[in-house]
Formats: structure tokens, C-alpha cells, sequence
């Protein structure tokens, strides 16, 4: 569904992306982990078309959409749950979501689906966005991009400053999009979370993929856990899923 | 082959006095082109500065074209700010330079130099006889005033009450507008509409607004309108309407003047630039004789200053597009003010002449040397 | 009385024009945080332009519909081949529209000369209506008419439509709501053309009584500033307020002390900023 | 009462109102010098809107605080950091044109006596550099520093974000989910950093992570729509009922 | 700042200080001109490049200073030091009063606060007329070498005695902005509420820098009022804030050397276009469209990432 390849970013001169390729398909959950300032944030903004890439190509759907504009790529299917929420501050709740509803695509998310998610949202819908704790902003972030009604949606960090409940909320709600058929691509810290509701892990370091695996041997191979992740060794395999 | 004599000259040219900078600056051209650029035997050179309208780059200017260009004598400026910004550079310079249309009074009576003749008009010139007329033939007793908020409205209002109150007048209310005003209603809600006239002074558009907005309120027949001769200026009145018609000023020129040396001027000045000729026209193209008189009289030989500067003085341009004039002792111009009625003849508005007000000198009756020691008009 | 009712009207005509002028600058600062110093030469070409449409075909239609459209492209090209480069800098979009106000400024010059002017009144709004005492030119009352009733269509638009929404989003945040799907280019790009355009509706508006003539652009430029300053930058309840407030003072104030005359225009706004700092409705 | 035992913060019944939202509402709470204080509860439980009550950013609609004994319930924002007290924002707020390195020196220089001076050149303050530096060190920030701090990954804003409220030695430091955002081994190490602080040095922390919490507090006060729930010891808390249903959510809905 | 462009800085300096042994008296005089308005900009650069204050009113502080010296010199005749003494100590009082109410303004509304404060002090002396004259300001003014007493004078001695001042104050704002003050400025510019939660009393910096950039904008003031011989209210209009304004921008903010050169090259180009056609003021406006569209940060930072 999405086929990266050999992709380089750069922000001025520095270059960030060297040299990505990855995929993912149809109705997964592919996770990118690694640690702070590896270019997770800097792979889903060129995909989003947000920092477009200086060399390879990021093709979705058959369509190459390296240097396709970012409002362009949002029609063609892909949302973006960015990091550090970056909701509209004077737009309310309620109009935050409103810009981003696709009407086009028939089925999917809508308000009253989200609000019953997050019913937190449902009570603040008319206040705005900067009045909104931080949890709360985050919440919006990813509900904003579920009535866009992706077919591929990009998750950077969607569980910052969430609490443990929502965060298994979080999961729920991951594990029920790909169930109807949405692929997802999942950027985080949270190397705990990621195996959970991944199908398949990447790893990476200094912008480029070093490891790619299954959750489960991820989740096994020490060595990467503490030199790629910085995953304390002691922590145990996550056996309880908390929530839904 | 001696070198060319240079004449430099600066108005305004950006900016929002830029036409009428750009119509002072035909005058000159036109009288340069007729000379064919020559006089007392030199070729005559002419570098034009911009001095857009502000007196510190004005001095700029005027150092530029005295210390760069190292010119014989000069012409300019426009406003009156410039030209007493740049007075005591051209007077330290020893520069002989004459003053087409700047109006101050005091630059040619408190704080005049010997290096600057005027030959224009001081901005209570007109304005002095004026309101004599205004009372005898006019027959205006009760009279509101309402002028744009600055020197030459100080100095034109000033003259035009003096005379006025002399012979008995009375001002009811003086109304001062400031420049930036484009909205006139506050101030044509104070006119009351029993008073015999309004005496006004306007220039540019503030002037098309004035009256456009009079007529709007429906003062105009109610009030008739007299003024300073800028008001209705020729630089305006095409862009006027029936708003115009009736409203009657003084100044020291009329496009419509109906003389021959005003008839061949205004029809060259028509062939050459596509426009009617306005006071500001006539300004440096009569201005410009008194230099080129003086250079004739030279024969060329204008390298001495004091020389120079006796010659200006000394000069008598002949057929002059205003009328006759001579230049007083202070460096002024004696001449005639008309007293001009705007009407449309051939559908088109023009300044008729209904009255010559002969030999006006910038002191009017009055000794100057007691007048110069009263102090200057002000609000 | 009548001199009560006389000045209330006109202080309401010049808010009227004041609003007219303001909206268009408030439009664009509010979605772009274009501080636009060439508003007033797009006001200032708007006159310029009906004038000429109208003197070749004698329409004040036509002249006004040449004018809104001629000016409001030169504000698309402007916006979409100059300012958007600098997005994110917005000292350098402004220095960017003040080249383009000297630009503007001496190009009118130069096509126009800089002869005033002033445009016709329609046919029908010829004359004044007069109750009494009171005096009152049919045109200015027509003129406030239609700037309440252009107040009310763009608080309709930004407030009650999607549209207004994805306006403010643009505002908070293009690159998101680029990623929300909205053609930030496009858009950005036809707001500061619809503010262009608003800008040129208000020369044709006032066109009647305060013309045209070389200097119109910085004239006008500060007073669209102070209406939109004193009511808050971006807001257009701002504006419509702002434009209020200041043409009452400025009117009952050149009216009832003269001799402060210079100052009824600006000292009102030194006030509001001094007690609130982003102006009546303004957010920080 | 002597001057040690004088409590780093008290807050009174302090209330804040957004409209008809009491977003805070009649929370006391009692800080001791030294004390490591854990705040959690769910998201818009209050948390971040105490906070702004403390540092000063609004003032409470009703009640008082305290600081190290002095009502600053009127006092503001500025005021009370010179006090002692320092802050980390749940949203970052760094200087971003300006280089690691210089964001640290600003806020090295908040409590100095030389934020004023304007006869010397920063460059010459070696103190103060050498302080700024330590600081950069101490959170693996060096190598960055004469970078810009816009340019920084998420991460390593995070981390600048709570290393600028270190550099004024404050007495009593608050501290908004600093993990947040950090991988593992960041947050980690972040952790180890906090718990090394000096022991004098009061703190409050937010964090939805509960190991972090309660490995790091002695105390842990649950908010939970603008009230205080439950305070009390970590192994009280976490035995709390209510708490985890709340916080962790098993079944029950709120 | 790299080698090259101290370099090339050091090379600016001394062709400035031999300029009067090979340049006409004009010239030498636009170079006076040129450092004047450039203590002026770098005054501006202060509070806008620095702290991030925005001011379309600075001219008139630098307008208050030069009417304070030519009132005294004129009307009352004082001596040369009373009259320095009372154009600095008047124009950093005015700034001290107008920055008590503007310091807790920002933005565009800093912008728009001080634009309308420099139109009421235009007001004022467009007003004022028995203090300031008018519109036709004030004229005879002494020459700054009579006046001072100087044993020399013209327009080269002139020229030397604005470099000194030119060379002081440019010195004293350089180490300003490099101050620990200066470093609080920019800290302010950036997130001035993280500089209140750190412990800054920002409205007081703020107001600081408004003064001391004031104080400066005097000293160009006082040396304006002699260079010029007069003064008029066009010292304190928009369209002299303006082209300040422009002078910082162009030529760099927040680097104190783009000021200078915005000055010189506004000057510079302002006076030679203009000799040559009627239509500079359309070139003017392309060149600034043209400049901005490839030195958006201004023409000293060209090249450089690095913007302070
Ligand atoms: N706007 C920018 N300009 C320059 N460099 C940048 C910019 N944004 C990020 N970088 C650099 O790019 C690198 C990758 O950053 P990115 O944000 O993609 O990392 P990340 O993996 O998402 O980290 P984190 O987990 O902290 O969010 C970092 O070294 C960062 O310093
Ligand atoms: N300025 C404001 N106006 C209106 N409501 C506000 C404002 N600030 C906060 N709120 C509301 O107050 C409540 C508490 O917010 P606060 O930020 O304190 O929550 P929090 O406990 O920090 O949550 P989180 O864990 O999500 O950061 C939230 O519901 C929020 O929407
Ligand atoms: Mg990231
Ligand atoms: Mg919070």
C-alpha cells in the first residue's frame, strides 16, 4: 500500500533521512521505533508531504506522492496525527474536527463516533483548542484525523501525556481501525506500546532503518532493545494488555 | 567655446506634490525650449533635482547641486518649509537663486537674504487687497473662515482679515482644517447659513474636496464662497464640477487672463504639455526670465556673483504671461492681483477675471518698515 | 439637536468608510499575519481604476466591477509569487508590501500624473435629504447601508461556514492545516485578493467624496491601521467596532475641540493600547 | 515556627474557573522543603491549571498560596521565581532562535544581578558560562549546544525545556510530564537526573507514568476533576479503589 | 562573525576615515549623512532586532532630541554643551515617558502604538507653533564647529566629529547587545513568557531598551539639528520612521552592521538614482522587492545561517 524507498530528507542542510526504505501493507500496523531526534518525526512529515524528501520516493496506492503538496496527499487517503498535537488554538473542538471530516468516503469515523471514544472531547466541544489540557489536546489530534476517514494514517507519538487509561484506549481504537481495513503507521517512544499493537517493527538509528522484525523477536532481542531503544533490560514482555 | 552655464533647479517630483513640482518644472522648460538654451552667447545647461517635498533632503539637494554640479544660480523650491530650510545654506553659498512659487512671508521680509529673489508672491499678498475688495464690492460684513491649518493658511487668512477688519468686517469664526482631513463634514457643520460668505483656502485635492462635500451639505447655494486663488487653481479645476462655478479668489495669475503674452504662453504651454496651465506653470516660466534677462544682460559672463546677483535684481522681464512686475527692495515681486470668478465658458470651467487689482506690493499700504516690525500672521 | 443628529450621521458615514477600508486589512492580517502597508495602494488603484473604466465607458458599474476585479488579482499575484515565500517571516512580508506601496505609489504617478480627482455620484443618489434642520447627502446614507451590509456578509462567512473554519485554521496553523487537506496556497492566496478586492470596493465607495490624488495610499494607510489596531488585529467584530469608535471620536472631536484636531485620531488609540495592549478584541 | 520547617508551597482552597468549568476547585495541598510530591490523575483532571496557580501564570479565582511562607496569591509570575520556584511547561517554550547554549546562559541569568548589566559582554562572564555549560553536560545537551534550538529533535527540547527551569537553583521545582516525549532511555536517564537532584530542593511532579511516579515521589496527591481525590503515601494511593478505577480505568467508567 | 567579514569591515573602516583626502565636499557630506542615520537605525536595530520591538515612531524621539537643541540654540542662545546635554537628556525623558506607556505593547500593535505616538509628537510640533514654528520648523541653528568652539570647521571637520560620536556609540550598543542585558533582550524577543516564568520582570527590560535605544536615537538627533542647521516636523513623520524602518530591515536586524549598511545604501542610493531620473522612487521600491526576495533576513546576513 505504501513503498518508501531510499528516501532523503534534509532540513536546510542537514540531512536527517539517509537513505529509508520501508513498507507497509494493506490493513497492518507498522511501527517505527528508536530513539529521540533518529527522524521518526522527520519520516512521517515526508510522507505527509510536509518536509517533502530531496531523493527516493514514497509511492501509496500506486500514486508517487513524494512532491505531492500535503493537502493534496490528505484527499488521497493518508492522515497525520502529528507530534505535539498542533491543534488550531481558536478553533473549537468541535470546528477542529469539522475542517478535516471527509464526506467523500462513505464509511468510517464520525463525530458521534469519536465522542463516544473520548467522551472527554464530547464535553468540551465548544471550547477551544488552547483551552484544552494537554491530554485533552492530544485526544483531538487523533480524533481529527479519524473523521478524515484515512485509508493509511500516520500516528507520531499518540500517546504523549495520555493516562494509562486512554492509552489502552488508544490501542483499542488502533486495533479496531485496522480491523476495518485501515493500515497504520506508528511512530514512538513507547517501545512497550508499539509491540502491542504493531504487526511488524522497525528500527531506527541516525536515519536510517537498521532492524526490521516482528514485535515479538523485537521484543526478545535484548541487544536491540538497549542499544537502538534504550530499553532497560529488566523491564519484562508486556503480558497484561491493559484496557478495552 | 565657453562652458555652459548651469542652472540648477529642485521641486518636488515623488511624492504627493509631485504634479505640482512636475507643472513648475514645464513652465521652465517651455521658457528654456523657446531660448533654445542659450542666452548671452552660453549654451545653458539645467540639472533638475527631486527634493520631494521635504526640507532636510531639499538642503541635500541644494549642497548637491552647489557642491557637486558647482551651478551658477538656481531656481525652487515648492514649499515653503524647503525654502526656509535651504535659505541660510544658498545665503552662506552666495548662490543667486529665485524663489518661483514659495510663499512664506517672511522670506522675503523677516528673515529675507540678499541671495534669494522672490518672484512669485508672498502668501498675504493677495490676499490684503482682497479683503478690501471683499468688503467694498463684494459687500460682505460677516464672513467665517475656514483654512487649512498651516503657514500659508496662517499668512493668507491673516492678510485677507487684516484688511478686511479695517474696513469694518467682521469674522464670526475661523475654522482650521488640518491636512490630513479628507472628510470635511465636522467642520461645514459649524458654518452657519446666515453669514454673508466663507472665505476659504484650499490647494490640491483638499480643494475638490472642500467644495464637492460644500455643495454635497447643500451650502453652496446658500453660501457663497470666496477664497484664496490656490483653491480653484487651474492644477484643479479641470477635475472640478458646478460645485465650482461662482466661487470667487484672488491671486497674481488666472489661466484665463485674457492678454496676448497670457494667450501665446497659454497656448504654447497647451502644445507642448497636453495641460492647462496653472499659477505653478506660470511660476518658473516668468521666474525664469529674471535669469536668463540676467544672463542676456551679462552677456554670458556670470562667473562674478555680486555681478550676478545685481543683474537678477536689476532685471526687467518684459511680457510676462501674469502681467507687469518689478521686484522690491526686499526681493519681492510688485504686481497685479485679479480677482477671478470661476464660470464655464465653452464647458469648461475657467478663472474669469472680473477685477485687476493693479501694482500690489507685499507690504500693501503700509510702511514696511513698521510692518516688518509687527510679527508674522499667525493662527 | 440637529447638530447632535448631523454629527452622529456623519461620524457614522466615515465609520462606514473607515470599516469599508479596515475590513479588507483585518481580512488579511487575521489569516496570513500580513501587516500590508500597500492596503492603501490598493485602495488608492481602485479609485484610480474605476476613474479610468469609467471615463472610457461611463459606467459606475463597470468601473467599480473593473476596479474590485483588476485589484484584487494584483493582490492573488502578489500574495502567491511574493509574500508566500516569506510564510513564516512576517517582517519580511511586510517590508516586501511597503516595496510594493513605493512600487504602486510612484507607478499611479506615473500612469496617472497627479492631478486629483474625485468620481461621480451615481444618478439616483444625487442630492441630500433634508429633515428640518438637518442636512444629509443621500450618498453617504447609502454608503453606510452597504458597509453594514458587507459587515454582516463576512462575519456570516467567518463565523457560520466551513469556509471561516478552515480560515481561522489557516491562521492558527498552515502547515497543519495544509496536512488537514486545505490548499493553504490557494486560500491564503484569494483572502489577500478578497482583501485586495474589499480594499478597491472602498476607493470606489469613497470615491465620490474623497477622490483620488497622488498621496491617497499614505493617507489612508494609517487610518485603516488605527481601526483595525484599536479593535484588534485579525478580529473582524474588531474592525466593525473599531471603525465605530474611531469615526465618532474622530468626528465629535475635530467638531467639539478643534484645536485637538491632530490628536482625535490617534490619541483614542494610544488609550485603548495603553489599557489593552491587543486592542478592544484583539488575542495575543 | 522555625524558618526549616516553613513549607516550600501551600495552597489554601484555591479554585480557578474557566466559565462555568472549575478546572480547579478548592484543592489544599502542603508541600515540605525537600519533598519529592507526585500529582496524577487523568487527563483535564487539573493538574497543569494547578501548576499555572502556583508559578503565577493567572491568579486562582478564590484562595491562597503560599510560598516558603509568603502569600503570593497577587504576586507575579516574575516575582515568585526569584522566590525560588521553578517550572517546566507541558508544551514547550524555549527561545528557538537562539542557540542551546544561549537559552541556558537567559536563564542563568533570571536570578543574577548582572540581567541588568549592559557594560559587559556575556562572553566575559566566564562563571556564568561555565554554570550554563555544567547544566548542558548534566543533561547530554552539550554537543548541541551551539545549535539552534528549533532544530533540536523533540526529544532534546524536552530535555532543554526542563534544564532551563534547573538553571536558576530553585528551592521548588515543578515539573509537567518531563518524560513526556522521551524514549526509553532518555526518560531513564532523565529520571536518574531528577532523583539526583539536590535534596533540599522541593519538587512536584506531574506524570502519567505511574512507575515513574511512584518510584520517584515519597508522596502522591490524586486530582480528579478539579479535586483533590486522595493524598497520601505511594503504597496508599496505589491501593486506592477509586484511584485505579479513575486512573486505570479496569471496567468502570467515570 | 567570520574572518572575512571582519575583514572586510576593517577595510569599510579605514576607506571611511580616508574618504574626506579623496572625496568632494558633497560627498563627504552624504557619508555624514549616511553615519548619522546609521547611529540612528542601529538605535532602532536595538529595540526591533534585538528585543523584537517593532517602532514606526523612532524618528520621533530623534526628532524631540534635534528640536530640543535648536529651540535652546535658537531662542535662547545656550551654549554648546547645555544644548548636547538638553537634546540627549530631553530625548531620553521623552522615550522614558513613552516607553512607560508602550513597554507592555507587542507586535503589531507595538507597531501601530509607536506609529501613533510619533504622529502625535508630529502633531505637536506640526502644532506647537509659538515653541516649534510649525511646518516651517526652526532655522539658525549655529554650526556644531562655532558652536563647540572647535579650533577647525566645514563639512570634513564636521565629517570627523560624526565618526567619533558614530564610532562611540556603535561601540557602546556593540557591547550592549552582547551584554548580559542584551542576551535578555533576545530571550524576550523569543518567548517572552518563558522568560516571566523564569524570573524576568520583562516589562521592565523592555522598557530598558526602549530608553537606551532612545538615548541614541538623541545623539543622532543632536547631530542631525547641527548637520542640517534647522529643524522641521518632516524629522518626526511617518515617512522618516519608515525609511528607518527600511534602513534596519534591509540591511539586517539583529545585527547591528545591517543597519549601517541599510543607511548607507538608502542614502547612497536615494541621492545618485535620483540625479539621474524622476522615476528613482520606482526603482527604490524594486530594489527593496527585489532585496528582500533574496536577502529576506537582510543583506548583512546574506550567506550566513546563522542569525542571531
Ligand atoms: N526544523 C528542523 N531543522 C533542522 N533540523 C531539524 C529540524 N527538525 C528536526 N531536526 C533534526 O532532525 C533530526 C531528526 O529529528 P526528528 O524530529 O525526526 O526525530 P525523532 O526521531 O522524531 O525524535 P523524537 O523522538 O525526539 O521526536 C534531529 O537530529 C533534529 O535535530
Ligand atoms: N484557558 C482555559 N479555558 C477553558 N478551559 C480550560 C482552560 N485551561 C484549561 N481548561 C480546562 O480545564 C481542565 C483542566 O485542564 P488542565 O490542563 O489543568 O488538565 P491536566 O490535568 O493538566 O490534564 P492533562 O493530563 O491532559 O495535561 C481541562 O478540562 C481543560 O479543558
Ligand atoms: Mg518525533
Ligand atoms: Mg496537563
Amino acid at each position: 500500500m505504501l513503498q518508501i524507498t531510499d528516501l532523503h530528507t534534509y532540513y536546510g542542510e542537514s540531512h536527517v533521512l539517509q537513505g529509508v526504505t520501508l513498507a507497509a501493507a494493506r490493513g497492518t500496523v507498522t511501527a517505527v521505533l528508536g530513539r529521540n531526534g533518529v527522524g521518526k518525526t522527520t519520516l512521517c512529515r515526508s510522507i505527509a508531504g510536509l518536509t517533502p524528501a530531496r531523493a527516493g520516493a514514497v509511492v501509496f496506492d500506486g500514486n508517487d506522492i513524494t512532491r505531492t503538496p500535503p493537502y493534496r496527499i490528505h484527499d488521497l487517503g493518508i492522515s497525520l496525527v502529528p507530534q505535539g498535537r498542533r491543534i488550531f488554538p481558536s478553533l473549537t473542538v468541535q470546528e477542529n474536527m469539522a475542517i478535516a471530516v471527509n464526506t467523500t468516503r462513505s464509511q468510517g469515523w464520525d463525530l458521534q463516533k469519536v465522542f463516544a471514544v473520548f467522551p472527554r472531547l464530547a464535553e468540551r466541544r465548544q471550547n477551544r483548542g488552547n483551552e484544552l489540557s494537554g491530554g485533552e489536546q492530544q485526544m483531538l489530534a487523533i480524533a481529527r484525523a479519524l473523521v478524515a476517514r484515512p485509508t493509511f494514517l500516520i500516528l507520531d507519538e499518540p500517546t504523549e501525556g495520555l493516562s494509562p487509561m486512554l492509552v489502552a484506549e488508544v490501542a483499542g481504537v488502533i486495533r479496531r481501525l485496522k480491523d476495518e481495513g485501515t493500515s497504520i503507521l506508528l511512530a514512538e517512544q513507547n517501545a512497550a506500546f508499539a509491540v502491542k499493537v504493531a504487526d511488524y517493527v522497525h528500527v531506527m538509528s541516525k536515519g536510517v532503518v537498521v532492524h526490521s522484525t516482528d514485535p515479538v523477536a523485537l521484543w526478545q532481542n535484548e541487544e536491540v532493545k538497549t542499544q537502538l531503544l534504550g530499553v532497560p533490560a529488566a523491564v519484562s514482555p508486556p503480558n497484561t494488555r491493559p484496557g478495552t | 567655446e565657453r562652458p555652459p552655464i548651469k542652472i540648477g533647479f529642485m521641486v518636488p517630483l515623488s511624492g504627493a506634490n509631485a504634479q505640482n513640482g512636475r507643472d513648475i518644472l514645464n513652465g521652465f522648460l517651455l521658457l528654456l525650449e523657446e531660448a533654445g538654451y542659450q542666452a548671452g552667447g552660453r549654451r545653458i545647461q539645467l540639472i533638475v533635482e527631486d527634493d520631494e517635498g521635504i526640507p532636510a533632503v531639499g538642503l541635500t539637494k541644494a549642497r548637491k547641486l552647489v557642491e557637486r554640479d558647482q551651478v551658477h544660480m538656481m531656481g525652487g523650491p515648492l514649499l515653503a518649509s524647503s525654502a526656509y530650510a535651504i535659505a541660510p545654506y544658498i545665503h552662506a553659498q552666495q548662490i543667486p537663486m529665485v524663489y518661483p512659487v514659495a510663499s512664506g512671508d517672511d522670506l522675503t521680509q523677516r528673515r529675507r537674504s540678499k541671495w534669494i529673489v522672490r518672484t512669485g508672491y508672498t502668501s498675504s499678498q493677495p490676499n490684503h487687497p482682497f479683503g478690501e475688495y471683499a468688503y467694498h464690492t463684494l459687500g460682505h460684513r460677516r464672513i467665517a473662515t475656514i483654512a487649512l491649518d498651516y503657514a500659508f493658511g496662517w499668512e493668507s487668512v491673516g492678510g485677507f482679515e487684516r484688511t478686511f477688519l479695517e474696513q469694518g468686517g467682521q469674522i464670526t469664526k475661523k475654522l482650521w482644517v488640518p491636512l490630513s482631513v479628507h472628510d470635511f463634514a465636522p467642520y461645514l457643520a459649524q458654518v452657519s447659513r446666515d453669514l454673508d460668505a466663507v472665505y476659504v483656502l484650499f490647494i490640491g485635492r483638499t480643494a475638490l474636496q472642500f467644495l464637492r462635500q460644500y455643495q454635497e451639505y447643500g451650502l453652496k447655494d446658500r453660501v457663497p464662497v470666496i477664497g484664496m486663488g490656490t483653491t480653484t487653481d487651474e492644477h484643479v479645476l479641470p477635475a472640478m464640477g458646478d460645485e465650482a462655478i461662482g466661487v470667487t479668489t484672488a491671486l497674481h495669475y488666472s489661466g484665463a487672463l485674457d492678454t496676448p503674452a497670457n494667450r501665446t504662453f497659454s497656448a504654447a504651454y497647451r502644445a507642448r504639455f497636453k495641460r492647462v496651465p496653472s499659477y505653478y506653470s506660470e511660476s518658473m516660466y516668468s521666474g525664469g526670465k529674471w535669469l536668463l534677462t540676467a544672463i542676456e544682460a551679462l552677456k554670458g559672463n556670470v562667473e562674478n556673483r555680486d555681478v550676478l546677483l545685481d543683474a537678477i535684481r536689476q532685471a526687467q522681464p518684459t511680457g510676462l504671461p501674469r502681467g507687469p512686475v518689478t521686484i522690491d527692495e526686499y526681493g519681492n515681486p510688485v504686481e497685479n492681483i485679479y480677482v477671478r470668478r470661476v464660470e464655464r465658458v465653452n464647458g469648461v470651467l475657467q478663472n474669469t477675471v472680473i477685477a485687476t487689482l493693479p501694482n500690489v506690493s507685499q507690504f500693501w499700504k503700509y510702511n514696511p518698515v513698521d510692518y516688518l516690525k509687527q510679527p508674522l500672521y499667525a493662527r | 439637536m440637529t447638530y447632535l443628529i448631523t454629527q452622529t450621521l456623519n461620524g457614522l458615514f466615515s465609520a462606514a468608510l473607515l470599516f469599508l477600508i479596515a475590513s479588507g486589512l483585518t481580512l488579511a492580517f487575521g489569516v496570513m499575519k500580513i501587516v500590508n502597508i500597500a492596503h492603501g495602494s490598493f485602495y488608492m488603484l481602485g479609485v484610480y481604476i474605476a476613474y479610468t473604466v469609467i471615463l472610457r465607458t461611463q459606467s459606475l458599474l463597470l468601473g467599480a466591477a473593473a476596479a474590485i476585479v483588476v485589484v484584487s488579482a494584483l493582490g492573488f499575484v502578489m500574495q502567491r509569487f511574493f509574500l508566500r515565500r516569506f510564510g513564516n517571516d512576517p517582517l519580511a512580508q511586510m517590508m516586501m508590501t511597503m516595496g510594493f506601496a513605493l512600487l504602486f505609489r510612484d507607478a499611479t504617478l506615473m500612469i496617472w500624473g497627479g492631478d486629483p480627482f474625485t468620481l461621480q455620484y451615481p444618478g439616483w443618489l444625487r442630492g441630500s435629504m433634508e429633515a428640518g434642520d438637518v442636512v444629509f447627502p443621500y450618498y453617504r446614507l447609502f454608503v453606510i447601508v452597504v458597509a453594514a451590509l458587507v459587515g454582516v456578509a463576512l462575519w456570516a462567512i467567518n463565523e457560520k461556514t466551513l469556509l471561516g473554519a478552515r480560515l481561522r485554521a489557516t491562521v492558527d496553523d498552515p502547515e497543519m492545516a495544509s496536512a488537514m487537506g486545505i490548499n493553504v496556497t490557494l486560500l491564503s492566496g484569494l483572502v489577500f485578493a478578497a482583501g485586495a478586492g474589499l480594499a478597491a470596493f472602498g476607493g470606489v465607495m469613497g470615491g465620490p467624496i474623497l477622490g483620488g490624488y497622488a498621496g491617497l495610499d499614505f493617507d489612508l494607510l494609517p487610518l485603516a491601521f488605527v481601526v483595525v489596531i484599536v479593535g484588534g488585529m485579525g478580529s473582524l467584530k474588531g474592525a466593525f467596532v473599531g471603525s465605530l469608535v474611531v469615526g465618532m471620536i474622530d468626528n465629535y472631536g475635530k467638531a467639539l475641540v478643534p484645536e485637538l484636531s491632530y490628536f482625535t485620531l490617534f490619541a483614542p488609540m494610544i488609550l485603548v493600547l495603553a489599557l489593552k495592549p491587543t486592542g478592544l478584541y484583539g488575542r495575543a | 515556627m522555625t524558618a526549616s520547617s516553613t513549607a516550600a508551597l501551600k495552597l489554601e482552597q484555591v479554585s480557578r474557573h474557566f466559565g462555568g468549568l472549575k478546572a480547579v476547585d478548592g484543592v489544599s495541598l502542603t508541600v515540605q522543603p525537600g519533598e519529592r510530591h507526585a500529582l496524577i490523575g487523568p487527563n483535564g483532571a487539573g493538574k497543569t491549571t494547578l501548576f499555572n496557580l502556583i508559578s503565577g501564570e493567572f491568579p486562582p479565582t478564590s484562595g491562597r498560596v503560599e510560598l516558603f511562607g509568603a502569600d503570593v496569591t497577587k504576586v507575579p509570575a516574575y516575582k515568585r521565581a526569584a522566590l525560588g520556584i521553578a517550572r517546566t511547561f507541558q508544551i514547550t517554550k524555549l527561545f528557538p532562535a537562539l542557540t542551546v547554549r544561549e537559552n541556558v546562559l537567559v536563564a542563568c541569568t533570571a536570578l543574577d544581578r548582572r540581567r541588568l548589566a549592559m557594560h559587559r559582554t556575556v562572553a566575559s562572564c566566564t562563571d556564568l558560562r561555565d554554570a550554563a555549560d555544567r547544566l548542558l553536560e548534566s543533561f547530554g545537551l552539550l554537543p548541541h549546544a551551539a545549535e539552534t534550538a528549533k532544530n533540536l529533535s523533540y526529544g532534546d527540547q524536552r530535555k532543554l525545556e526542563v534544564a532551563l527551569s534547573m538553571a536558576g537553583r530553585p528551592r521548588l521545582l515543578l515539573l509537567d510530564e518531563p518524560m513526556a516525549g522521551l524514549s526509553a532511555g532518555e526518560s531513564r536517564s532523565m529520571h536518574e537526573l531528577i532523583d539526583r537532584l539536590d535534596r533540599s530542593i522541593a519538587v512536584l511532579l506531574i506524570e502519567h507514568d505511574m512507575d515513574v511516579a511512584f518510584a520517584f515521589a515519597n508522596r502522591v496527591t490524586v486530582l480528579h476533576h478539579g479535586r483533590v481525590l486522595t493524598e497520601g503515601s505511594c503504597d496508599e494511593v496505589s491501593a486506592n479503589r477509586s484511584v485505579q478505577q479513575i486512573y486505570l480505568g479496569d471496567a468502570a467508567d467515570h | 562573525m567570520g574572518a572575512r567579514r571582519l575583514t572586510l569591515l576593517v577595510v569599510l573602516a579605514l576607506l571611511v576615515i580616508a574618504a574626506p583626502f579623496v572625496l568632494s565636499s558633497y560627498w563627504v557630506g552624504l557619508l555624514t549623512e549616511v553615519a548619522i542615520l546609521a547611529i540612528l537605525a542601529m538605535s532602532l536595530d536595538v529595540l526591533l532586532g534585538y528585543t523584537g520591538l517593532p517602532s514606526l515612531g523612532h524618528a520621533s524621539l530623534f526628532g524631540v532630541a534635534a528640536y530640543a537643541v535648536a529651540l535652546l540654540s535658537t531662542r535662547y542662545g545656550m551654549n554648546f554643551w547645555t544644548c548636547v546635554f538638553a537634546g540627549l537628556v530631553v530625548g531620553t525623558l521623552a522615550s522614558a515617558v513613552i516607553g512607560l506607556i508602550v513597554s507592555h505593547v507587542r507586535d503589531v500593535y507595538f507597531l501601530m502604538i509607536t506609529l501613533a505616538i510619533g504622529m502625535v509628537l508630529w502633531g505637536l510640533s506640526y502644532r506647537w507653533i509659538p515653541v516649534t514654528g510649525g511646518d516651517n520648523g526652526l532655522s539658525g541653528i549655529p554650526s556644531l564647529e562655532v558652536h563647540a568652539g572647535l579650533p577647525f570647521a566645514g563639512p570634513t571637520a564636521f565629517y570627523y566629529v560624526t565618526l567619533v560620536v558614530f564610532a562611540l556609540s556603535a561601540g557602546a550598543m556593540v557591547l550592549l547587545v552582547r551584554s548580559p542585558f542584551g542576551l535578555t533582550l533576545r530571550g524576550i524577543r523569543e518567548n517572552e513568557g518563558r522568560m516571566k516564568s523564569l524570573g524576568f520582570n520583562t516589562w521592565l527590560h523592555c522598557y530598558l531598551s526602549f530608553i537606551v535605544s532612545g538615548f541614541f536615537a538623541s545623539v543622532a538627533g543632536v547631530m542631525w539639528a547641527y548637520y542640517n542647521g534647522f529643524v522641521s516636523p518632516t524629522y518626526l513623520d511617518l515617512t522618516a520612521s519608515s525609511e528607518l524602518f527600511l534602513m534596519v530591515t534591509l540591511g539586517g536586524p539583529a545585527t547591528l552592521v545591517g543597519p549601517v549598511l541599510g543607511a548607507g545604501m538608502i542614502v547612497l542610493l536615494k541621492n545618485v538614482m535620483s540625479a539621474y531620473t524622476a522615476r528613482w522612487l520606482l526603482i527604490l521600491g524594486t530594489v527593496y522587492i527585489v532585496a528582500i526576495l533574496t536577502a529576506p533576513k537582510g543583506v548583512w546576513n546574506l550567506g550566513s545561517r546563522r542569525s542571531a
